[in-house]
């Protein structure tokens, strides 16, 4: 149903890696390069991450910040064709198995975790749970916590070990001495992967847009890069901390300053693998909906053509078109 | 004749009950269908069709882990804490409301103190609830009665002001004690307004206890809810959805019916 | 000394005073109408006899006791409505009446059957006998006064008092209610205070009429000087004839519509 | 005497309604101090110097990125949201409502509705609700409207069939249409009703309002005490709640003030 | 043909009729009193006259017109309570009167003051200029009911229905009040219908009184026969005399308590 158009809106919301999003609106830099195509692109933050990929799932949006795996569950298996256009980073660390005292996984063994439930924070746990041979069922239980409550619940004495995200880490690591994180995404890299993911078709019918989103990006990705201070400091204030905080939380994010780094990871031959994996989980969950047959009813493709999955269901595409153009200097 | 002077017939009555729920039921299925011509794997608006077998499977098969009926272990968790919850509000309103309005003293203490209470949003005060009553069902339960005795409490309390003061003095000639007027003439009339009291916050109690499940919880309708919508499972929100309406309904036309049959003093006069 | 004493009272509130000098004494088993312009004070004073309130000066004897505090079982009372409980049927009304002055305020066991056998005397008398098991809603206004009067009795008291008991009655039904109370009052010999609206109702049933009136008026500030009693009939068969008191209506601007 | 006839004097009174808000107030302060000295960088229970400077800050100090006090813009959204959708809820309930109360008609097609209605958890629906109306302004207003106006319109239409159906038969006596008895005998009767309602309805109001500004918004109380909720920044939450419950109390009273100011005949009988 | 015409009238609600083959005719002018015991269908049928309902069976016409559907100006009421306006004025009551039959229930500029005029005339005549400016509430109900004839009587209705217009009244107002009917009555000459419980009323007022009371009675179903009309006595003073009418009252069984 896409069609040529001038105006586009995305949606992100409050992360490390992606603060740039807010910072590209702030700053004017999306404005410029949006001029630059003669199209209009508005961003627009919103609080809960959910609410935003669900938006976009329902239309509202035609791109929105959101990690490979609430892609594929989300838009991708509601049937929205869904183009990964930029991948910005992948959680290196920045998601962490955190267990109040001293202990390792297998103490988990029988214990019950506080956690976002069906979020990447539970496909961490079952893949650390995987590194020592346990599953899910050997839990007493995971219990649902909303990440706005992660500290306050990690205060209480029910609470024994959580599985959440940054900043809510560092806060809790930070504040906790006893505190130990006993697997993060630092041990399965580049499986926690931080997309702007836009509606395909939207995307094939305006290249205009895919350029001026992939250019903007890349220049505040620089400026980062460069260590620019004004930079740093507007985002770690909209993310509500100060400039070392966040600068901490940037340290467990691989930031792909450089789309050649990001176009490198796209092209990965370990990402099939990934998605498999994660498909196969949120099939497990039944996140994929009851429809699904099996873990593979999604199909996923990549840059060189292959596919994943269901080849007559493609709804989730890595390309890296735009981000080798920004490589190129092609924008 | 004046449109107020119309009285719609029995059946046409009826016909008129109905046609709200044709007309949304309608429209539903309008927007859905033209949802998923769109885009088949739409899931914002499932059709009816497709509710209603997620329904049929929601409370019929068991879940494939733990092979039990979540619906149902939803459901019985739910109740468990928004009972709970209503009936310790139900109790603590009643004490504190029938101080207030039988004590001087209690009143001077009391009235204001729940007057500011019930104004105080209980939903910011999550953090502190969680650090000193735990994550566990104790934390939802207490939400529920923080959020709704303030209210129960001053309308209870209002009720008690209104009972005649004839009645305290006639109890009094007759040799009652506080204790006595008390026990034998403010709280047998005060229960069927705690009953149509009880009926006016259940909204709050469902409302809070979904908050306080969609915030910590691994069971439970609200849970559920917040739960799915991580998926956009529309079918089963809505089918929850339904369902807590069916709850809450038959719920507020238990506690109708008990006052009815419990209090025939209240229907006497006509 | 007589039965009950009234002494210097006044009664003010804030700075507004309703009742001043009013000095009474009454005989045991005397018939006390009291009529006076409405807001007069006449339930002012009712509520001083009852105790539920205190005089601001004065003081109130019963037999020679100490003034009361509080209402007590010595003092029985009817008002004009509400004075039956709604939630009690009839008997359990009368049962009440004796139940409340135990602890948990109802009787068991052979005390309640007696309290329930007594009730049911007393249903007969008021003739309330064959609506024993509804609730006073569904009583009209005579029988749920009749109710109520039987109720007061039941805790046996000194005095009893009523507050336009009949005022929201129709004619005939307190037609009715004036019989039942004489024959009540022939079988008792009760002492009763009774407020009324209604100067011949009160000259009909009582011994004597006292009527409150301000004796004093201040045109700038009306709520200045309170009400006393400026007058005190005899009002017994053999006493000051109806007829001749009539042209105190005027003193007294009773009963304004 | 009985306790229920002790009164305490004016200063007793005064001194017992300060009471418990200085317990309260005394009980957080010895709670804070013991987990402060525990842990000095505790976060949980700040200490009542450390919430009140936090106050001030918010209050007086302008936001560096915005050049803007973040309070008073949050305070001024959150009240345009609040006030908006219960103006629009009242106005529907009214409307609603005096249409059930008077028409025959209109009470048989949607009485039954409405009852349902209310008891649809609204919370449940939000997904629903942003997709539908966006993230905008529009959302937060329609989630307070969807939440509170089906009890509203409940508890209008009951007043209206309240009035005593001698005043309609007068009316038409004297040559009223049904137009004419709805604006002058039951809209002016309908009135002071509805600002109780409001005042009944607000507590649900605020909740509603303060869930939805946690899930899409960028300004407004709700939104910051979820924002800062991630911090555990207790001081600025324990400062919004208390703002909160001020706002919440003034705005209650003024109801109560225009109500009786506007209406002198419902207070002319006594 | 009389003015008032009650043709073989029947109303019965579900499979209880409450009143059969009433039949009576009325000329304008004539006052008529309606008794009968309580619940007998006393209201029923003056909400007949009142158009309020219609009957199940029969008509009723006035001046030879339709049967009416609903109520309207031809026919004025007042009832026992509530027939007054609580959130209007005394005045603003009776201008509310005139201005209800407009499009939007208030006249504007010259009528209104025309009509204010008008309505302080009638203040003076039921005496309330004094009170103009309070609201109903603040009055005496004996007060709200000569407002409620009064507003009745704004809207010049053909007859006037009264439905216990005094029973709530203590006896000295209700006094008043019949004062005040029989003065309104002889300036203007209505037709009046005014049920009342109290016998001496209807007789005192009436120029002539229906008693209406069940002329069957099955005692298995209470509910299987209606009542109608078994009396229709000359009350004028020149007509049956009121002390030889008193025997009837064990036939209606009127006024029962
Ligand atoms: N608790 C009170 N506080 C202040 N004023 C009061 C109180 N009780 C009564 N009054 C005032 O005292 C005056 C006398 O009241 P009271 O009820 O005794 O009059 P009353 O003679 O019984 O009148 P009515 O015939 O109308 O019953 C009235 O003006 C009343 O407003
Ligand atoms: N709308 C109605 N539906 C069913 N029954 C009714 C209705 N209105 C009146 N009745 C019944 O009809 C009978 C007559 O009622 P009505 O009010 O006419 O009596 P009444 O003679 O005016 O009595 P009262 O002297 O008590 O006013 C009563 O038994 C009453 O219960
Ligand atoms: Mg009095
Ligand atoms: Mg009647």
């Amino acid at each position: 149903a896409a069609e040529e158009k001038t105006e586009f809106k995305l949606a992100w919301s409050i992360y490390v890696g992606w603060m740039p999003w807010g910072y590209l609106e702030d700053s004017g830099i999306m404005g410029k390069w949006a001029d630059k195509y003669g199209i209009d692109v508005e961003i627009v933050q919103i609080n809960d991450y959910v609410e935003s990929i669900n938006q976009y799932t329902a239309g509202a949006f035609d791109g929105v910040s959101a990690t490979n795996m609430d892609t594929l569950s989300i838009p991708s298996g509601g049937g929205v064709d869904t183009t990964a256009l930029i991948i910005g980073d992948y959680s290196n660390g920045n998601d962490a198995v955190i267990l109040k005292g001293e202990g390792t996984l297998e103490d988990l063994k029988g214990a019950s975790v506080n956690l976002v439930e069906l979020s990447v924070s539970h496909y961490l746990l079952a893949r650390g749970l995987d590194t020592v041979g346990l599953k899910e069922s050997d839990l007493d239980s995971v219990i649902n916590t909303s990440d706005a409550d992660m500290i306050a619940a990690y205060a209480t004495s029910d609470v024994k070990s959580v599985v959440t995200w940054n900043p809510l880490v560092s806060e809790i690591t930070g504040s906790n001495p006893d505190a130990t994180v006993l697997f993060d995404s630092s041990k399965i890299p580049g499986e926690i992967l931080d997309l702007m993911v836009v509606n395909t078709e939207t995307l094939a019918d305006n290249p205009a847009f895919g350029k001026a989103v992939a250019g903007a990006w890349y220049e505040v990705m620089a400026l980062m890069a460069a260590g620019d201070e004004a930079t740093l400091t507007a985002m770690a204030e909209a993310s509500g901390t100060d400039l070392a905080g966040y600068k901490a939380q940037l340290a467990a994010t691989e930031m792909f300053f450089d789309p050649a780094d990001a176009v490198a990871q796209t092209q990965s031959s370990a990402l099939p693998t990934t998605m498999t994996n994660v498909a196969e989980f949120l099939f497990d969950k039944g996140i994929l909906g009851e429809g699904a047959p099996s873990a593979d009813f999604v199909g996923v493709e990549y840059p060189d053509g292959s596919i994943s999955g269901d080849a007559g269901n493609v709804k989730f595409r890595f390309d890296a078109t735009y981000m080798q153009m920004a490589a190129d200097g092609a924008l | 004749m004046r449109l107020m002077n119309h009285f719609p017939g029995r059946p046409g009555a009826v016909a008129l009950a109905m046609l709200p729920f044709v007309l949304v039921l309608a429209a539903y299925a309008i927007g859905s269908d033209i949802r998923l011509t769109a885009n088949p794997a739409d899931k914002l608006l499932p059709a009816p069709g497709t509710i209603w077998d997620t329904a049929i499977r929601l409370f019929t098969e068991p879940d494939r882990r733990s092979q039990e009926i979540l619906l149902w272990n939803d459901t019985f968790a739910s109740l468990a804490r928004l009972l709970g919850g209503v009936a310790i509000s139900a109790l603590i309103a009643m004490i504190i409301g029938m101080a207030i309005g039988i004590l001087p003293y209690a009143r001077s203490g009391l009235s204001g103190f729940v007057a500011v209470l019930s104004m105080v949003p209980p939903l910011a005060l999550l953090p502190i609830l969680f650090i000193v009553f735990g994550l566990g069902e104790v934390s939802k339960v207490v939400l529920i009665v923080i959020g709704i005795t303030p209210f129960m409490t001053r309308d209870l309390s209002q009720r008690v002001l209104d009972i005649p003061r004839e009645q305290f003095v006639k109890a009094q000639t007759l040799g009652a004690s506080t204790w006595v007027v008390a026990l034998n003439v403010v709280l047998p009339q005060l229960l069927p307004r705690l009953i149509s009291n009880v009926r006016l916050s259940l909204g709050s109690a469902w409302l809070f206890l979904i908050a306080a499940e969609a915030v910590a919880s691994n069971v439970g309708l609200g849970y559920r809810i917040f739960l799915v919508r991580r998926y956009l499972a529309m079918d089963v929100i809505l089918t929850y959805v339904i369902w807590i309406t069916l709850l809450a309904f038959v719920v507020d036309w238990l506690l109708k019916t008990i006052s009815r049959k419990a209090f025939p003093w209240l229907e006497a006069g006509l | 000394m007589s039965f009950v004493e009234v002494s210097n009272v006044w009664q003010a509130y804030g700075d507004r005073s309703i009742l001043e000098r009013v000095n009474v004494a009454i005989e045991e088993g005397e018939f006390i109408s009291i009529v006076g312009a409405s807001g007069c004070g006449k339930s002012t004073f009712l509520r001083m006899l009852l105790a539920e309130e205190t005089p601001t000066k004065g003081t109130i004897r019963i037999d020679g006791g100490e003034p009361a505090v509080e209402p007590n079982p010595e003092r029985g009372v009817v008002f004009q409505r509400y004075s039956v409980f709604p939630h009690l049927t009839v008997r359990e009304n009368l049962v009440a009446g004796e139940g409340f002055a135990t602890f948990w305020g109802r009787l068991f066991g052979v005390q309640r059957r007696a309290a329930v056998e007594r009730a049911d005397e007393m249903l007969e008398r008021i003739g309330l006998n064959h609506v024993a098991d509804q609730f006073p809603a569904s009583l009209s206004g005579g029988m749920q006064q009749r109710l109520a009067i039987g109720q007061a009795l039941t805790a046996k008291p000194r005095v009893l008092l009523l507050d336009e008991p009949f005022g929201a009655l129709d004619p005939g039904t307190r037609l009715r209610m004036h019989e039942f109370l004489q024959e009540l009052r022939a079988e008792t010999n009760m002492t009763v205070f009774m407020v009324t609206h209604d100067l011949e109702e009160g000259f009909k049933l009582g011994d004597r009429c006292l009527v409150f009136d301000k004796p004093r008026w201040d045109p700038h500030d009306p709520g200045r000087y309170g009400a006393t009693i400026t007058y005190d009939f005899d009002a017994r068969n053999n006493g000051i004839p109806f007829q001749t008191t009539k042209e105190t209506e005027n003193v007294v601007h009773a009963a304004t519509a």
